[in-house]
């Protein structure tokens, strides 16, 4: 309907192969990337932050991660929580060994070492697949888990439980107590963006490709060269980098305050993978779309089913698993690609209105 | 805006205007090509530079002023380079159309005695090395499709890039030659040797002077200006007169950009990822256009088919009042005319059979301001256009600034033979003066087409002369005039007016079956194939209907009294329509006879059990029966002979 | 030199000198195995006859169990006796794991015939949502007594301590097994069953839908993840920690190999047995709680060496 | 034999100035003694044969015979459990398939194998994985060398696409498509790898007869213009036998015949085992 892509012609690959080649998606682009980058940084508050764009955030950017695992490349992982807790034990160390060494890198460092662990883990998938494999990353969410909680030297000797020292960016505090909700809100956000930005040029590249062609038929993806071990495991690295960065996050600035148990057990791994399956499998929409739908939908349950039903806090918190676990079910049988399947329809029944093909 | 054209006396050939504007604007676009997916473009420079080399080469392999060039393959940019190389050297190029058959390449190159050719790729090349000793005078062949070329070991065949890369060293060595080769042709020269459609014989080779068709396009330039922003996408068969005055005369005159599409299938998506500020399509094209438009928005949701009446109502009703509806326009056209990839249209053309005016009216409300013209090859394309200030579905408009149309042998009616002449028309039929002299009387082109003025002075065109039928009682009617009109209809696919030689009018109708079962379909109607369809009462009523509405607009004497549903679709695999799906008019007559005896007899039913011969050798026995109805709109013959 | 004696010699030795505690530590870990081998022949049953990796196969034995004592106590009041109460609790509960079946098949599998099997598996893991949900929506979220009148003392035999309620599990899990292999081999419908997990169309053959088949199956699997629940609840409490516990059914099955039933309780009392000894004799080198991992670390190391399983049908690509 | 007529290609009529310009070289694959066993069944029992450089080879015989083994045992996707492959100027028990690929052995496959959440233009640049280079660094930058490697290579395979008219297709995802143009995506993902052996799994297998005519035009012309060696399956016998140049005959895994077409169908044992059979 609101497309309009006459005269619009590309004179060479380049801009053949640009990410938005629709001029209408481009303004589109620009007006979130507007509000987001020049609007919301004056009108957060505190509880917009922490309750609403910080989780909102982060997920996005773990769901980004397991969605190149998991949509892009195939591989099915039950090891989310695991990994999230590398990046932010790691970071947590990093951090305290360095004081001096600059938030950014001590996050980029903790994906580094998960990336890592990732690859460690990601082994078995050259011989496995399917469930199989997602019973082998339940060993990673297991182990890692017990590992941040018995092993005292991950937690300095001190309590199980870690908090994030508080470090500036810029002048701004960032992480700690005292970080203002902007100053937080647009590191978290700088992350997402050139990371998104990196997810992808990846996606739409050789490395992209050479994912998707194990995940559709790796035979065949074998046979023209693409070395399956390889692509695999890189596909578990970049994944968990992804996701370790995701972990170091929530530990620096969302939460603050993490415990390996509580905050990072396998109902995390669950909770990521049912973002990118709402959102989309394969799809780097589709993990932001995800992530909202399972970050926003509990504050909207809560809002509409304690505050404006009067219903206790538990029975609105069953009410939500089972609505979470029923909308996969319905995802799966209705739209396998999710919702960004869904925007993707919109979009072309958009641009070929008012014909319906 | 008057926008100043080269001055004709000077630059009185096309290579010549190539050169002007090469000089002139030399980074500008001027033609683009969708190869591999993306569009390549070239500038005036660029095309200059490739014309020039080519026709260097081409003169040193022997290419000479008055030599014939023969050119066959899609529309692209080699084609127009091939074409003004060798003009450029004062050689007369003739196109074929790229469907063509051995048979008729044979006759004309043997005929032209044709000395080089460009054949696109191997599957044109493969025509000419076929035709052997009949295509004797051809000295070189050139491809530029380098597929499948490999088995050939002809020692006449070359590239076209590497005469593209021997032209640029000639250039190096002798700079002036290419200036010298082009200022000696002069507007006197015969440019383009363009077929004729000889529907029943061999295709005769109109002369067209350079100078004749420079002036001539800048004539209708006048009459429908274009400038460099312009754009125009070349679809249409590049062969045909048509695509000639606007690749080329309005391409080198205005510097309207020519894009070629990437190739057939991509075309209609090619021509919106441009979008075309021009463009020219035929009636039937259009009519095709809306019909596949209203099916598809047939099988969308509700609201969009409110959506969509609503607007093509308010749209057609403010074009019928001389404006555009605003809002028509932004809830159902803008977003219509971006799928067609009509947005940016500024003028559009059509011609060369009648039109439904619901489809007319459809285009015009959406924006696309068409206008209907005629002409013909030896008269250089069009020379008449509507003006486009009220919307007139039956005339072509008025005849361009200084050429003269008139009506001769004219009945009461005033419909008569169209004579024509012009300054610029053809210069005679090449090596065929005795066919020149057919057409040609006294400086007047006989089209055969039969028309008349109406009292604004605009040309109405009916029908070819010959095919005017006459009944028994001496009506003159035009068979294919009221089959178009019934055509309109959307729910009539083909129609096949008879009545010649008889008392009355009557129609073998065919239903067109992606509508009418769409249609059955809402109204629950059940059927089970085509056949059966066609044979429901309900059905039948529908285009008794349609008949009537047609009859409403015909003279007494023309209306059709009784019609028949045929059982299966004309086709032309099975010989009963030209390719171009015009009615055969003798196949239908011999293979459906029993039919239409009985359209002329006293029952209510024909039935048809005999055993027929396709062209194809194929023998079937054909065994149905059909309803006749009357058409209540049509008066009874007593009811006529008490009147 | 410290780490290397305590990981090991001491271990060992530790066997050696206390071979009652070692024995009953033994024990200990078999039946844990048995609770295992129950939810892992739930899983397997699934597998066999419909290539369904069901991961909710240990939400339903917590489903089933919670829907037990739920019942329990809406009769308690009654002033039936215990044993009626129990009997109809029970029986109630099968038509319950029943009705799930069909719910089950109606609503999930049905639509998803067809689609790859990853698909299902990640819909077991939605329903494995929906079944926790609507069990503590319909029953509370409070840990559950579960007491149907199984033995709970604790024999002495030799100063080797072995709790009875460990016993009947292993006698029902015996006795389940028996009635399954009779199930499997003498009745129609079970050899129907067997026939599907090999071919859809020779299943088809015998006069049985697939969609009763899928029922049954899912109803027999229920009705297995009640025994299991049973046992579990009995043991330690209905409790959502019930449904991770039983995420070891999946290493279990790993080892065993996803069509064997032998396999599903070998491998059931390897891991049990295994975590137990490494638990308590390792203790030193670990500190604890390596019963979270053990199996699946297990698993993961078994399958780079045997991806089948142990009594797994070999997997054959073939292009 | 009448599928036979279904496709001559009528050329030997042509008048002069048509060479059948290819050169057959020497042999570039051969394999000698392979012996294939699955469990206990022989799948190929000690074939020999070679095949030389630029010729279209054809390997036929009833089904089960072991023909779509010998395609794997040939691309490194089957360890032969006895005999060599010579190959690259070197002699191996047993193909790696990355080996294979990197020295220009691409495929098809006889059920279709393309990767059907990608679009036609991501298949066919899967082909052209083996000639990117560009490290993981730039890759995530899609910049310089990368973004130029990307668009070098794009350009490669649009010559691929115009090559097989596939146009129109471009950015459809695969799975839409009907079997005969994912047949044709298919060979336009191997082509896209600049092969110098081709091998085919009945490349015509599920066709019309015009598609087979387009297809049979396409292993030409890919033969021709490029001098691909193309090693073929298929069933068509009519196919077979007006593409190939030489024929294996293959039958429970042993071979009964290896020449040229005519000698192919003069002998007897080939007339046994498959003509007799083959008309039913």
């Amino acid at each position: 309907m609101l497309y309009r892509e006459t005269g619009q012609f590309k004179r060479n690959y380049a801009a053949d192969q640009q990410l938005f080649p629709i001029f209408q998606d481009k303004i589109l682009l620009g007006v979130i990337l507007t509000v987001a980058l020049a609007v919301i940084p004056f009108v957060i508050n505190d509880y917009w932050s922490k309750a609403i764009l910080l989780p909102f955030m982060v997920y996005s950017f773990i769901a980004l991660g397991l969605n190149i695992l998991v949509g892009y490349c195939g591989q099915i992982s039950l090891g989310t929580g695991g990994f999230m807790a590398v990046g932010a034990y790691s970071s947590y160390k990093l951090c305290t060994a360095f004081p001096e060494m600059n938030l950014v890198f001590v996050i980029l460092l903790s994906g580094g070492c998960t990336a890592a662990v990732g690859v460690l883990f990601g082994l078995p998938s050259l011989r496995i697949k399917g469930f199989y494999l997602a019973v082998a990353t339940l060993a990673a969410q297991f182990f890692l888990i017990w590992m941040f909680n018995k092993v005292p030297w991950f937690y300095n000797y001190e309590m199980s439980q870690i908090t994030a020292p508080p470090r500036e960016m810029f002048g701004f505090l960032v992480s700690g107590p005292q970080a203002s909700p902007t100053a937080q809100y647009l590191f978290v956000l700088g992350f997402l963006i050139v990371f998104t930005w990196i997810a992808l040029n990846l996606v739409r590249g050789r490395i992209g490709r050479s994912w998707m062609s194990i995940r559709d038929m790796d035979i065949a993806a074998e046979l023209l060269g693409i070395k399956p071990l390889k692509t695999k495991l890189s596909a578990f690295a970049v994944s968990s980098f992804y996701i370790g960065i995701g972990g170091a996050l929530i530990f620096h600035i969302w939460l603050g305050t993490v415990e390996a148990t509580e905050a990072f057990d396998i109902l995390q791994s669950f909770f990521v993978l049912f973002a990118i399956i709402i959102g989309g499998l394969g799809s780097v929409l589709g993990a932001y779309l995800g992530a909202a739908f399972m970050a926003l939908m509990p504050v909207g349950l809560k809002v509409v089913l304690v505050d404006g039903a009067g219903m206790a806090v538990d029975t609105a918190k069953h009410i939500e698993i089972m609505l979470v676990g029923s909308l996969i079910i319905f995802f799966l049988i209705k739209e396998p690609h999710g919702l960004a399947r869904m925007w993707q329809i919109t979009k072309e029944k958009l641009r070929l209105w008012p014909f319906p093909y | 805006m008057a926008y100043e054209y080269p001055d004709p006396s000077v630059y009185d050939t096309l290579p010549k205007l190539l050169r002007f504007n090469a000089e002139r604007h030399p980074t500008e676009v001027a033609l683009r090509e969708k190869d591999y997916g993306v569009w390549t473009e070239f500038t005036w420079a660029d095309y200059q530079e490739r014309v020039r080399n080519l026709a260097l080469a081409m003169h040193e392999a022997g290419l000479r002023k008055g030599d014939v060039f023969a050119i066959i393959g899609d529309n692209n940019v080699d084609w127009i380079c091939a074409e003004l190389a060798a003009q450029s050297v004062g050689a007369m190029t003739i196109g074929f159309y790229r469907d063509v058959l051995e048979d008729e390449i044979a006759y004309l190159a043997g005929y032209s005695q044709a000395k080089m050719a460009y054949a696109e790729d191997q599957e044109q090349v493969d025509k000419f090395l076929a035709l052997g000793d009949r295509a004797d005078s051809i000295e070189k062949i050139i491809y530029s499709d380098q597929r499948g070329m490999r088995k050939f070991d002809d020692p006449r065949i070359v590239s076209f890039n590497d005469l593209v890369t021997r032209g640029a060293e000639i250039h190096a060595k002798s700079p002036e030659l290419y200036d010298q080769l082009v200022d000696a042709v002069t507007g006197e020269d015969v440019a383009i040797l363009c077929t004729t459609s000889g529907t029943t014989s061999n295709p005769k080779l109109a002369e067209l002077p350079h100078g004749n068709f420079v002036r001539h396009t800048q004539l209708y330039l006048k009459h429908d200006p274009k400038d460099s922003t312009d754009e125009y996408v070349s679809v249409l068969p590049m062969p045909w007169i048509m695509e000639q005055v606007y690749t080329l005369g309005f391409g080198l005159n205005s510097r309207m950009k020519v894009s070629f599409p990437e190739n057939e299938e991509t075309a209609m998506q090619d021509m919106r990822e441009i979008g075309p500020t021009f463009l020219l399509l035929a009636p039937r094209v259009l009519e095709q256009i809306a019909a596949d438009m209203r099916a598809r928005v047939m099988d969308a949701g509700p609201l969009t088919q409110w959506i969509f009446e609503k607007g093509v109502a308010l749209g057609t009703e403010a074009v019928e009042q001389g404006s555009r509806s605003w809002l028509a326009d932004t809830m159902l056209f803008g977003a219509l005319r971006d799928r067609l990839g009509f947005s940016n249209v500024r003028s559009a053309a059509t011609g060369g059979a009648a039109m439904g005016p619901e489809t007319f009216k459809l285009f015009l409300a959406m924006g696309v301001p068409l206008k209907q013209l005629y002409g013909q090859t030896e008269l250089l394309g069009a020379y008449t256009l509507q003006d486009g200030k009220e919307i007139d579905v039956d005339t072509v408009g008025v005849p361009f600034e200084g050429c003269e149309v008139k009506i001769i042998d004219a009945d009461t009616d005033g419909v008569g033979e169209i004579v024509t002449r012009h300054p610029n028309m053809f210069r005679g039929f090449y090596k065929n003066a005795e066919a020149t002299k057919a057409d040609m009387k006294d400086g007047w082109m006989h089209t055969g087409d039969a028309g008349f003025f109406d009292d604004k002075g605009r040309l109405t065109v009916i029908d070819r002369v010959k095919d005017i039928a006459q009944t028994r009682t001496g009506t003159k009617f035009s068979p294919q005039y009221i089959e178009n009109k019934l055509k309109f209809s959307p729910y009539i696919g083909e129609a096949v007016i008879l009545g010649a030689g008889q008392d009355y009018l009557t129609a073998i109708i065919c239903v067109r079956f992606s509508i009418v079962s769409k249609w059955a379909e809402k109204a629950r109607i059940p059927f089970t194939s085509y056949t059966n369809l066609s044979d429901r009462p309900e059905i039948y009523e529908l285009i008794r209907g349609e008949i009537a509405h047609v009859n409403e607009s015909l003279p007494e004497t023309q209306k059709i009294r009784k019609f028949l549903l045929l059982y299966k679709e004309l086709d032309a695999d099975d010989g009963e329509l030209t390719r171009t799906r015009k009615v055969r008019r003798s196949v239908i007559a011999e293979r459906y006879g029993p039919i239409i005896e009985a359209l002329y007899g006293d029952g209510d039913r024909a039935e048809m059990n005999s055993e027929v011969t396709f062209e194809d050798g194929r023998k079937g026995n054909i065994q149905a029966s059909m309803k006749i109805m009357e058409v209540d709109g049509a008066a009874a013959p007593a009811l006529k002979k008490a009147g | 030199m410290e780490f290397l004696h305590a990981l090991l010699i001491q271990p060992f030795a530790d066997m050696v000198m206390e071979p009652a505690f070692f024995i009953e530590t033994l024990v200990k870990g078999l039946m844990a195995g048995v609770l295992y081998s129950l939810v892992a022949l739930g899983f397997v049953l699934i597998f066999k006859a419909s290539g369904v990796f069901n991961f909710a196969q240990g939400v339903m034995a917590l489903f089933a169990a919670l829907t037990l004592t739920g019942l329990m106590e809406l009769l308690e009041p009654s002033g039936m006796p215990k044993a009626l109460i129990v009997i109809l609790a029970i029986a109630a509960t099968i038509v319950v794991m029943i009705l799930l079946a069909l719910i089950i098949e109606r609503l999930v599998l049905r639509p998803l015939v067809n689609q790859e099997l990853i698909i299902l598996f990640m819909a077991t893991l939605g329903l494995s949502y929906v079944l926790e949900g609507a069990g503590d929506l319909l029953w509370g979220s409070d840990v559950k007594v579960l007491d149907i009148g199984l033995p709970t003392d604790v024999w002495d035999i030799n100063g080797v301590f072995i709790e009875q309620l460990d016993v009947t599990a292993a006698i029902a899990a015996g006795s389940l097994v028996a009635v399954l292999a009779v199930f499997f081999t003498k009745t129609r419908i079970g050899r129907a069953l067997r026939a599907v997990a090999d071919d859809h169309q020779a299943a088809l053959s015998v006069g049985i839908s697939l969609q009763q088949i899928w029922v049954i199956v899912w109803s027999v699997a229920g009705i297995v993840a009640l025994v299991a629940g049973i046992m579990w609840g009995s043991k330690s409490g209905v409790q959502f920690s019930l449904s991770l516990i039983a995420l070891k059914a999946l290493p279990v099955l790993i080892l065993g190999g996803f069509t064997s039933i032998p396999g599903a309780i070998i491998g059931g009392l390897i891991i049990g047995v295994g975590e137990k000894i490494v638990e308590v004799f390792w203790y030193s080198v670990h500190g604890g709680a390596v019963e979270n991992w053990f199996a699946f670390m297990l698993a993961l190391v078994f399958l780079m060496f045997r991806p089948q399983g142990l009594f797994g049908d070999k997997i054959i690509e073939r292009v | 034999m009448a599928e036979a007529q279904t496709l001559e290609s009528g050329e030997s009529a042509a008048p002069s100035g048509y060479a059948d310009t290819r050169t057959i070289g020497g042999p570039i694959l051969s394999v000698e003694n392979i012996v294939v066993k699955f469990g206990g069944v022989t799948a190929i029992n000690d074939v020999s044969f070679d095949v030389r450089e630029g010729e279209i080879r054809a390997i036929i015989g009833p089904n089960g015979a072991g023909k779509s083994s010998m395609l794997n045992v040939l691309n490194g996707f089957y360890k032969p459990r006895s005999g060599k492959i010579n190959f690259a100027g070197q002699s191996f028990p047993a193909m790696d398939p990355y080996f294979a690929a990197s020295n220009g052995i691409a495929r098809t496959f006889q059920n279709i194998a393309l990767f059907r959440g990608m679009s036609t233009l991501d298949n066919l640049m899967t082909g052209r994985m083996l000639k990117m280079k560009r490290n993981f660094f730039w890759q995530c930058l899609y910049f310089g060398p990368a973004q130029k490697e990307e668009l070098e290579n794009r350009a490669h395979v649009e010559r691929v696409i115009d090559f097989l008219e596939i146009a129109a297709l471009r950015r459809t995802p695969v799975g839409r498509l009907p079997y005969g143009l994912q047949k044709r995506v298919e060979l336009g993902r191997a082509l896209a790898m600049d092969p110098k052996i081709l091998l085919l799994d009945e490349p015509m297998a599920g066709m019309n007869v015009e598609e087979k005519e387009d297809m049979s035009r396409f292993i030409i012309d890919v033969n021709e213009e490029f001098g691909t060696t193309v090693i073929l399956i298929e069933h068509d016998m009519g196919v077979v036998m007006d593409l190939s140049d030489r024929v294996v005959v293959l039958d429970y895994g042993s071979k009964i015949a290896d020449g040229t077409p005519d000698e192919v169908r003069a002998n007897q044992d080939v007339i046994d085992a498959y003509l007799g059979v083959s008309h039913d």
